[in-house]
């Protein structure tokens, strides 16, 4: 399973054209950071699509990070804490599930698939755990493609433009 | 390398027993003569995952009411297919005395599917042509195969019959006694039991065969 | 909510009694069954050596139809055969194990006019008795409690094993608790679930035999008037190559082997005719039971 | 004030660590450090063999004074491994330490991946991020608490005995709160101990009555922590003392009333000897208990559940120390540091039906084995089976609720040897045939194998081969009336069917049923398994991941006596370093209010989960308790004005950190 992943990945870095997902991983700095360390010191092998941001706890990711992290061309966004009850800081993760939960709707109402986000609770002990997760999410990503926001945002911002020139250019017509 | 045969399953064959003695057996084994794949391509087949984490404990042999019979106990199998030893695994009589009790499957600390990896074995077995021939298990599997392929439905009397015709007919006479009690009692039918929709079936084996094995 | 019934070839043959008695039984207690139409054999044991994916659509095919023929969110399929209660379920979970498989067998099965959705769960008799209809009501309905009568259940291998669905996988306690309800006295034995050879019995006989013998020298040795199977090849083994074994290996063995759905219809006071007592080679002294007054032994 | 760098450009050093081959072999560290160099803002941009070396820092050093670097950025491990040595490095080269920022390739790229490009990519993409956050960093004060010089230890058995004694000893003032009524643990069960077969009693009493009698130990037993709060160097212990109904101050273990009790024989099962035998509900655990204190057990004793006994105990007792009023009482402490050595729990053998423990009563576990051959056991030391018989054969069964994974998945490590000695004492006792059905035998300790050795001279049997079933199932008149244990020979390929008197099932180690509450309780992390996580396996192994808590003994996992006794000491010494230094510096991640931009509208106050947040009613503006702030962020990601700012995570640092992430650069490869 995760060979394929290993080898899939060889030939499309390999060779420059084949796309890649990228993805943007939050990891709370006792649970899930420590268990990405973890999967490190035991040499796991997984996709190297997830570039990892460390907060101290899962209760401090603003959901404007995901959002940004997805205007600016991520294609999936990941995000790990304690498992409940376990939060060094007691409820910091619940929090962090509150929020991510409304973040999910408001996702979907933007029109971005459920599974280019995902929220994991992942202790300091599981490392293979990171591995399976990062595997999964990217092969799920590869298979939904692209999300390319930014370039979403360009043409909407041409449109916008054209439109607005009509009605300058109608009012100017009743003006005149 | 030869492969011992337990004297209890020639039962009918009292000579076989001698010759095995005057035979003198190689014993040592060429990696050359190994197919070093072979354990790998058993553990990918369904429910073999795990085959390869087997610790060689023994539970599997000590929990198998049939393991007295077997030429090698099931835990030598599992560290035969590990280590390559096609022939001798594929030959040998073990993967064919199983009963699938599935005691092992239950018991084992690694939780091999073992009972999953002796159909396994059988099946490469039969593929290769491997099995011990005259050994009625294997023809038993093939004729209720067959039945079952053609009328839907397995009639004991008949499979029976059959069994018997093709492996040892004087048997069929030692059997004809019990035979005739069950018929009595009505517990054995002459009538084949057919299954309607006959055409459906046959092609829905039609279209999950990846070429008959038979 | 109706149970679907899928018979299996055995119990069209050697089994016969079986299906009899638990059809019986099932009607005294008015648990609602039909049969499953058109029902095909459900590969077996032998059939899985042959053709894996062969033997799983074949199972596939019992399982769609039973969707098919069963309006209820979950379809109760009762598979009183072992091997059939075996391999059906095997089959469902093997499905949901390896979706590529499934999608495989069900795009066979479309082009028949099939699918298979994994709505069906697969039941053993055994399991509806005791879990379903309760032993306290089984036991309101005894009409002759099985006093004094010890009995050795024997769960054989499949019912039980590998998957844990309603008791424990070597030490069951079901059927006891059964016999319990109907008044008899389980014999507490170890050999409950070990087994009996299966089709060893027609091929390597010795093997087959020897198990055989093993079961039934334990059971007489443990006191059982009588030794209650859930299983038709089983009962066939242990009952119908008794002569053979005393015969070879100088025994005394004189069990009389039944159906434990036949000792529940005598319980309920069915008919032995009802129950195809006749169809036994040996059929278990139960006067005494029937008749509590130790009135004259019906006679047949 | 270390100089900062506000005042005028940024000037960023970058230095990437080879770590020797670790990742090297993997990550294009050259190429790595020339594409740096393109970044705004990058002044220097270097490759090294070993950051982390006296060099490696020196060269850090060196540079911020010549070139008046005021940004440095290290790329090589984990920051939780050497973020804090390269801090330091910063600070000696006179920049304020919080300048610094280290990216992780080496447990995040190097070990994870091997697509050398993919790799080289990931790497850039994660230093291109730490430039574009080092632009917002700010110089920032490191927090520094103090280290209260009390200290807490939870668990009485060796190990917790060791590490009170090793600090009290040091002069430190020591809590040790154990939750039975004695300490002692499981060591005081045992018989003898492997390899050198010295008695445990021998060994432990004398420690135990040291711990009594240590001026410097606060001992509780029967008494259990409820509370706990603070952080490191300043703990709130609470600590639950459970009612003996006995006057510690006026007891004096003499038993009388244990005599007198109106139960003329004992009607519990007795703890201590492994409910081989019965006891009173007035009682005291073992002869040696410490402390020398009856307890009354109120499930069991009459006066409780009636109301109606005669209190014969009271009248035996002439110091008047028997008081059925007796209340529970909450203390609460204060200490610096914590040391956890909660032991373990043996496995459940009911839970292997295949064994029979329950059904077949010449079954035994082998802590039963401990106490049945223990001179002050309920036999005295003669070895009598449950049904009067003695035994003439033994099997003892390995492996039992380990190696497992219908069970327990781990090497319980202490089975084997203890099986070896129980072999060897079962024969030394009763002369018994002894069979000893293994997997593998792991005696891997100093002169362990030579005691195995010696049970192989001793003839005692060794079949390799993992026990299906211990039955009664007699197939030969040899089998009647004996249980049959039936086995692989693995060595020899027959299974085997051994008819043996008793069979001693070496039950393995597990968590504490109450681990996961405890570790809710102070605060840190299980293992998969349920024990303790230390915070390095190797490295730091009696840390965990909260400072000033530390574990030892079978609560971080299955240890024999030498092993705990060894955590124990490294624990003590751990918590001395703490306590001697005075105090502790701390992350300065902490949160502040920008003043102009709090609405006052209240959101934080709900999310501090440490009420470090409070509101000036006459401003209408959130107030932070920066003492009380263990800096979550929480509130911070809630403050809708974002008032609420965290240091060290600033939210431009982390859009900034994003932003570098997702920045395509040309010469990228995807």
């Amino acid at each position: 399973m995760e060979k394929n992943i290993m080898v899939s990945n060889g030939q499309n870095e390999s060779t420059t054209q084949g796309w890649e997902p990228r993805i943007i991983a939050f990891f709370c700095n006792w649970c899930t950071y420590t268990a990405a360390d973890l999967a490190g010191v035991s040499r796991l092998r997984y996709a190297p699509n997830a570039r990892i941001i460390r907060v101290m706890c899962s209760g401090r990711i603003d959901p404007q990070f995901i959002l940004d992290a997805f205007a600016k061309g991520a294609d999936g966004v990941l995000v790990g804490g304690c498992h409940p009850g376990d939060c060094h800081y007691m409820e910091g993760n619940y929090k962090a599930l509150r929020r991510m939960q409304l973040l999910k709707r408001m996702l979907k109402d933007m029109g971005i698939e459920a599974k280019r986000f995902r929220l994991e609770w992942i202790s300091a002990s599981e490392g293979e755990r990171v591995k399976t997760v990062m595997n999964e999410m990217t092969e799920s990503l590869r298979a939904l493609g692209p999300l390319g926001l930014p370039k979403k945002f360009e043409e909407w911002d041409r449109e916008i433009g054209i439109l607005e020139e009509e009605v300058l250019g109608k009012e100017e017509a009743v003006h005149a | 390398m030869q492969l011992p045969i337990p004297q209890t399953v020639r039962a009918d064959e009292p000579t076989h027993k001698i010759e095995k003695m005057k035979n003198v057996v190689r014993r040592i084994k060429f990696e050359s003569e190994l197919d070093l794949e072979f354990g790998e391509r058993i553990a990918d087949k369904a429910y073999g995952q795990r085959l390869l984490s087997c610790i060689q404990c023994g539970t599997c042999s000590a929990t198998c009411p049939l393991a007295h019979y077997m030429d090698y106990t099931p835990r030598k199998i599992i560290a035969m297919t590990r280590e390559g030893f096609k022939e001798e695994v594929l030959n040998s009589l073990t993967i064919w005395l199983c009963a699938s009790c599935y005691s092992c499957t239950v018991q084992c600390p690694r939780q091999i599917h073992i009972t999953d990896v002796m159909y396994t074995l059988k099946r490469e077995a039969i593929l290769m042509g491997f099995y011990p021939r005259r050994l009625p298990i294997p023809v038993l599997a093939r004729e209720f195969y067959k039945r079952v392929l053609k009328d839907g439905r397995n009639t004991e009397s008949w499979l029976l019959i059959s069994l018997y015709l093709r492996t040892n007919p004087f048997k069929m006479l030692r059997e004809s006694v019990l035979g005739f009690k069950l018929f009595v009692r009505g517990r054995l039918t002459i009538g084949k039991e057919r299954v309607k929709g006959r055409d459906q079936l046959h092609s829905i084996l039609k279209h999950e065969k990846g070429g008959n094995t038979i | 909510m109706k149970y679907l019934y899928f018979p299996g070839c055995s119990l069209r043959s050697t089994g016969r009694a079986y299906e009899e008695s638990l059809l019986a039984v099932l009607k005294a207690l008015e648990i609602p069954i039909e049969e499953l139409d058109d029902w095909n054999c459900c590969g077996a044991t032998s059939y899985a050596s042959i053709d894996e994916t062969d033997a799983f659509a074949l199972a596939a095919r019992n399982l769609a139809l039973a969707e098919l023929q069963s309006p209820d969110e979950t379809v109760n399929l009762i598979a009183p055969c072992s091997a059939c209660f075996l391999v059906l379920m095997k089959t469902e979970r093997y499905l949901e194990d390896y979706p590529d498989v499934s999608k495989k067998i069900n795009t066979t099965l479309d082009k028949v006019g099939l699918h298979y959705h994994g709505r069906v769960d697969v039941r053993h008799p055994l399991d509806v008795f005791v879990n379903d209809y309760g032993l306290e009501n089984i036991a309101k309905r005894v009409k002759h409690p099985l006093k004094g009568l010890k009995v050795a259940s024997y769960y054989g291998c499949q019912v039980v094993r590998p998957f844990k669905t309603f008791d424990h996988s070597h030490y069951p306690v079901t059927m006891d608790r059964l016999v319990q309800a109907l008044g008899g006295e389980p014999v507490d034995w170890p050999l409950k679930t070990r087994c009996c050879g299966g089709s060893l019995t027609g091929t390597i006989q010795e093997a087959g035999l020897r198990l055989n013998r093993l079961l039934l020298k334990e059971a007489e040795k443990r006191g059982a008037d009588i030794m209650l199977t859930c299983c038709p090849l089983c009962q066939h083994n242990l009952e119908c190559y008794q002569q053979r074994i005393n015969r070879i290996y100088e025994e005394e063995i004189d069990l009389p082997i039944a159906f434990f759905t036949q000792l529940m219809g005598v319980a309920l006071g069915l008919s032995e005719k009802e129950l195809g007592m006749q169809r036994l080679f040996k059929k278990p002294s139960l006067s005494h039971i029937t008749h509590p007054k130790g009135a004259v032994v019906n006679a047949w | 004030m270390h100089g900062n760098g506000d005042n005028g450009s940024i000037r960023i050093g970058f230095y990437i660590c080879h770590c020797g081959h670790n990742i090297g072999s993997v990550v294009d560290v050259h190429a790595v450090a020339e594409y740096v160099k393109t970044l705004h803002g990058v002044v220097l941009s270097q490759e090294y063999k070993y950051m982390c070396s006296d060099p490696g820092q020196e060269l850090i050093q060196k540079d911020i004074q010549e070139q008046s670097l005021n940004r440095i950025i290290v790329a090589s491990c984990s920051p939780l491994l050497h973020e804090h040595t390269f801090r330091s490095a910063v600070e000696k080269g006179g920049l304020n330490p919080y300048f610094f920022q280290m990216v992780n390739i080496r447990e995040n790229v190097s070990w994870v991946h091997t697509d050398m490009q993919a790799a080289t990519q990931k790497a850039k993409d994660l230093s291109r991020a730490a430039v574009q956050r080092v632009f917002h960093h700010k110089a920032l004060e490191t927090k520094h608490v103090k280290i209260h010089p009390d200290v807490l230890i939870v668990g009485g058995g060796i190990a917790g005995i060791h590490a009170a004694l090793t600090l009290a000893n040091a002069g430190k003032k020591v809590y040790l709160v154990e939750k039975d009524p004695t300490i002692g643990g499981h060591m005081a069960m045992f018989d003898k101990t492997f390899p050198t077969l010295d008695c445990a009693a021998c060994i432990l009493t004398p420690k135990m009555s040291q711990v009594k009698n240590h001026p410097n130990i606060t001992l509780w037993t029967y008494s259990e922590v409820v509370k706990v709060e603070g952080y490191v160097g300043s703990y709130t212990i609470g600590v639950r003392r459970k009612p003996r109904y006995v006057n510690e101050a006026l007891c004096v273990g003499c038993m009388d009333c244990i005599d007198k009790c109106i139960y003329k024989e004992g009607k519990t099962p007795d703890e201590f000897n492994a409910g081989l035998n019965k006891r009173k509900p007035i009682y005291i655990p073992f002869p040696q208990a410490t402390p020398q204190l009856v307890v009354i057990d109120p499930k069991t004793c009459i006066e409780f559940k009636s109301g109606h006994c005669k209190k014969t105990c009271v009248d035996a007792c002439d110091r008047k120390a028997i008081d059925f009023k007796q209340k529970e009482e909450i203390k609460e402490i204060s200490v610096g540091t914590i040391i956890l050595a909660t032991g373990y729990q043996i496995f459940d053998a009911k839970r292997i039906p295949f064994y029979g423990y329950g059904k077949y009563p010449n079954v035994y576990t082998s802590l039963e084995v401990e106490r049945l051959v223990n001179a002050s056991g309920p036999t005295g030391g003669e070895l009598i089976l449950r049904d009067g018989q003695h035994p003439k054969t033994v099997g003892i069964i390995h492996c039992v609720g380990s190696r497992d994974k219908n069970t327990n998945r781990w090497c319980s490590r202490t089975c084997c040897m203890y099986s070896l000695k129980l072999a060897h004492l079962l024969k030394e006792h009763t002369d018994a045939e002894v069979y000893n059905f293994y997997i593998d035998i792991r005696a891997a300790g100093k002169s362990y194998e030579e005691f195995y050795d010696k049970l192989l001279d001793e003839n005692v049997h060794f079949v390799r081969g993992r026990v299906a079933e211990v039955t009664d199932w007699a197939v030969r008149p040899s089998e009647e009336g004996k249980l049959i244990i039936r086995a692989e020979d693995t060595l020899i390929g027959v299974v085997r069917r051994v008819p043996v008197d008793m069979v001693v099932l070496a039950v393995g180690m597990e968590p504490q049923a109450d681990a996961q509450d405890i570790r809710r309780l102070f605060n840190i992390s299980c293992s998969t398994e349920g024990f303790f996580l230390e915070r390095h396996p190797k490295l730091a192994p009696v840390d965990t991941f909260t400072d000033g808590i530390f574990i030892a003994g079978a609560c971080q996992g299955p240890k024999d006596i030498p092993d705990s006794v060894a955590q124990a000491g490294a624990a003590a010494a751990q918590a001395l370093t703490l306590i001697d230094t005075g105090e502790i510096e701390l992350e300065p991640n902490t949160v502040f209010v920008v003043q102009e931009e709090c609405s006052g509208c209240r959101t934080c106050l709900t999310m501090c989960p440490y009420n470090a947040i409070s509101r000036d009613e006459v401003k209408q503006k959130a107030i932070i308790n920066e003492a009380l702030c263990k800096g979550c962020g929480t509130c911070v990601a809630a403050c809708p004005s974002g008032a609420l700012k965290q240091n060290l995570f600033e939210d431009e640092m982390i859009f900034s950190e994003i932003d570098g992430l997702l920045t395509m650069e040309q010469e990228a490869c995807c």
